[in-house]
């Protein structure tokens, strides 16, 4: 198979204005920062992120005037740091549009993608001003019973970004821990982008019980990326660097 | 508020507790150090046999170290015997499984309608909230959707929300001042915990507070204190009260 | 958590006649074949079996009468031992009733199952008479576009049977090697009875990076269950019983 | 049929291999030895970067040590770098990722429909065969669906299948007696395998038989047969000639 190492720049080139764009993770646990910073230098305009839950890499590109729309069902800080505040005063402002999902949602709509199947029926949403504001929520009525269900669109970025713990040279790629919807991010996506605390040999997977959850097939970029996830924590790997998330939220103390 | 004898984060992580029977399946999210206290003291006291349910996966972890800055990491999944991701107990509750999912959000009416998406028009927000995660799936699935919220004033419980993010098997809402249950479609309070009043939580909230008896909220006993202690030995409970 | 452990007989004595019945493994690989031995010797009627693709299993549950319907996309011995001749009989006879699934379509039905919707949309079964002859099989329309999709309707089954190499007093149960649909049929059925080779301590998996993928709140039943896929194989532990094979099919040498 | 030099297993599973395309994603599933060491050939001769997609789940298993009685075993499971199980391979498929699927049958027709479920009456069989497994939802959905059938006779391939498992993206078919090529929507024989003849298809065929022009099948260079003895030293590609 192709080898696919680069360098952060060369991965991330790859990622057009306005592209669909997936980001791995959730809340401040195993964000792509490191891919999130090379945007932010590179200048992307107009992304439009995908995420179940968010929290700095998307406050992050928020900040940097990147973002156009944000499909997810929760953009916050945990409750230790508080609001998304860039994120938020983007959407005040008319920058960035948030299209609000159930977390759920985000996943069903990854799950249709992923199933080649255009919508996904829901359970759930039964009230919820959500269905009605949003022309990515529909009706669909079960052909057995009759029944009127919510139905959400598929959502397939044109790439997704993901970090993990290691990944070989072709793209196969292992997350330890939590894997959140990252396996299904890659799925449902056109293709991912891999950072990746370590690049190991060729035949480690094939050696190990634990296998690669991301095949290098569907992987168009390995980037090697120690600490890729910092100041937001990697699991088995570092914590959060807590006082640079601080002073990005241009925090000398702490936020009311 | 007055000053009350008992810590109200201690306070709220025990009546949130109290919420859960044994054998429930329960489920908590991001942003969620009380519940997950909660449901980490529920299950070292009276529902020993509850599964406890999180973001990570980690399904029913065994004395969790926990972290400041997230109720969904690793510390979740690396006690745990069995993997059960986010989306997997999204799927239990849509098909029925899922006992209490504890949730959050910005306003609520007498009608337990949640919001925790804007503050005026969603297109053109006055305020951008974080979103209601799972809220507007888990409230109508989830046998009881338990509320958490550590803020008890008039624009937090409201005539009418702004935005209706989710609305359905709100069974509770635990705040500082009190507990209300949901009666016959509308929230009434159930009890006002110790060191406060009920004419305190009229004052405090936007609808017209009704209740059956007025009853003051059991304080935390010396058991649910003590595992508290050791659950939680760094406060987290009060995290939102910094 | 409550304790399950118990006999073979007693877990299976909790499977009613008629009941809709989902089984773990694949073909010879990981059947739960000491469960199928014990609901023949129980006398069970009318099992109604689930499983994408059957073998030695569903051929000894048709042989010795237990089963009504078959819903599954491929029911044969692969290609060392030739057809499933007992079932086949069975469903020639009409005492058998086999609901011939694509093998994604009884995935799709798990899945729609599991995620408590009545129906999944299904890209595929453009031309085939499965859609026409199949109640099972229905028209959706995609709310968004207009498109119609096949639609299969939901498998819930009233408890699914698998064996696995670990499980814990809870019924933690871990799958090493091939995974094929287990854990989606524990999460799509009312409750799962686990078989298993070896029942490990109560803080085992906690201790370990590979945690169990069927969590012990989904399991009814554990079996301590040694060599209980045999004589069909199981992963890690042991190969097929060729001669046991052969003396069930009836066969002193080589079918044709 | 005629003695022949070459042993049919070993030109069928050839002829097959030479039908992946090098980066192509190539599923087969169960009871199907000759597309697995197709795959496997394939990957050690012209198309190094094709990706194994299998039953078990183990994504482009390196040098598995093949088994009698499976092609959905932990052989390809544990030789393999990352986990995509069959549930994803059928996702990839449906969303239009997947090159080559190797599907079987029992009848086929020129028009390229696939029977695998039954002879007679869908509800009353004569025959109830095995099933089309994956057949009705990758042969629409692959980009190329190829079949293997090491029967070529009369019965087999037929004026009109009883059933129609599946019909769409079948591109080519293998028989031991030669490769018929789908045209315009219709087979075609596109080369007759050493050792044969179109007199002989012809004879073997219910439809009428149609080529562009008489071609004999490349048979096995000694490189392939190499590669097949170190592949399939138990020569389990003629499994189903026994």
């Amino acid at each position: 198979m192709e080898r696919k190492l680069c360098s952060l720049e060369e991965a991330l080139a790859s990622v057009g204005d306005g592209a669909l764009t997936g980001l791995g993770g959730n809340t401040l646990n195993r964000a792509p920062m490191a891919a999130v910073r090379e945007m932010i230098r590179q200048g992307k305009r107009k992304l439009r992120l995908v995420k179940t839950a968010g929290g700095m890499d998307i406050d992050l590109l928020c900040q940097a005037g990147c973002v156009s729309t944000v499909d997810a069902g929760f953009i916050s800080y945990e409750s230790e740091f508080g609001l998304a505040q860039f994120y938020r005063k983007a959407v005040q402002q008319g920058e960035v549009i948030a299209h609000e999902h159930a977390c759920y949602t985000v996943i069903s709509a990854l799950r249709a993608a992923s199933y080649g199947i255009p919508f996904m029926p829901v359970r759930g949403l039964q009230i919820s001003d959500l269905r009605k504001v949003n022309d990515y929520f529909a009706d669909v009525k079960d052909p057995f019973t009759g029944e009127v269900l919510a139905a959400v669109k598929a959502i397939a970025p044109d790439v997704s970004v993901i970090h993990v713990q290691e990944a070989d040279a072709f793209g196969n790629a292992r997350i330890e821990g939590p894997v959140y919807e990252d396996a299904l991010l890659a799925r449902a996506s056109k293709r991912t982008i891999v950072t990746a605390e370590r690049i190991v040999g060729d035949g480690y997977f094939a050696a190990r019980r634990e296998k690669a959850q991301i095949p290098g097939f569907l992987v168009s970029h390995v980037v090697h990326c120690p600490r890729g996830a910092a100041p937001c924590a990697c699991a088995e790997e570092y914590g959060i660097d807590e006082a640079a998330i601080r002073a990005a939220r241009g925090e000398g103390g702490r936020q009311p | 508020m007055r000053e009350s004898e008992v810590r109200p984060g201690d306070m709220m992580a025990v009546e949130l507790a109290r919420l859960i029977h044994n054998g429930d399946r329960v489920f908590h999210g991001v942003s969620s150090h009380l519940p997950m206290i909660a449901v980490l003291l529920a299950k070292h006291t009276h529902a020993p046999d509850a599964v406890h349910l999180n973001i990570p996966g980690g399904a029913d972890p065994e004395n969790p170290t926990l972290r400041s800055w997230t109720s969904a990491g690793d510390e979740l999944w690396e006690p745990a015997a069995a993997a059960f991701p986010l989306m997997d107990v999204f799927d239990l509750s849509m098909r029925g499984g899922l006992d209490v999912a504890f949730l959050s959000g910005v306003q609520f009416d007498q009608a337990g309608r949640v919001n925790a998406s804007v503050i005026g028009d969603y297109r053109k927000p006055k305020v951008r909230l974080p979103g209601g995660a799972g809220s507007a799936v888990l409230i109508p699935t989830a046998k009881r959707a338990v509320i958490w919220r550590t803020k008890h004033d008039r624009r937090t419980f409201t005539e009418r929300v702004d935005f209706t993010t989710a609305q359905g098997h709100v069974s509770d809402i635990i705040t500082p001042l009190c507990h209300f249950a949901m009666r016959e479609g509308r929230l009434i309070v159930q009890s006002v915990h110790p060191g406060h009043t009920l004419a305190e939580v009229a004052e405090n909230t936007g609808f017209p507070v009704q209740y059956y008896e007025e009853r003051e909220t059991a304080p935390p006993t010396e058991e649910e204190t003590a595992w508290l202690r050791r659950i939680d030995p760094r406060d987290l409970r009060s995290i939102e009260f910094a």
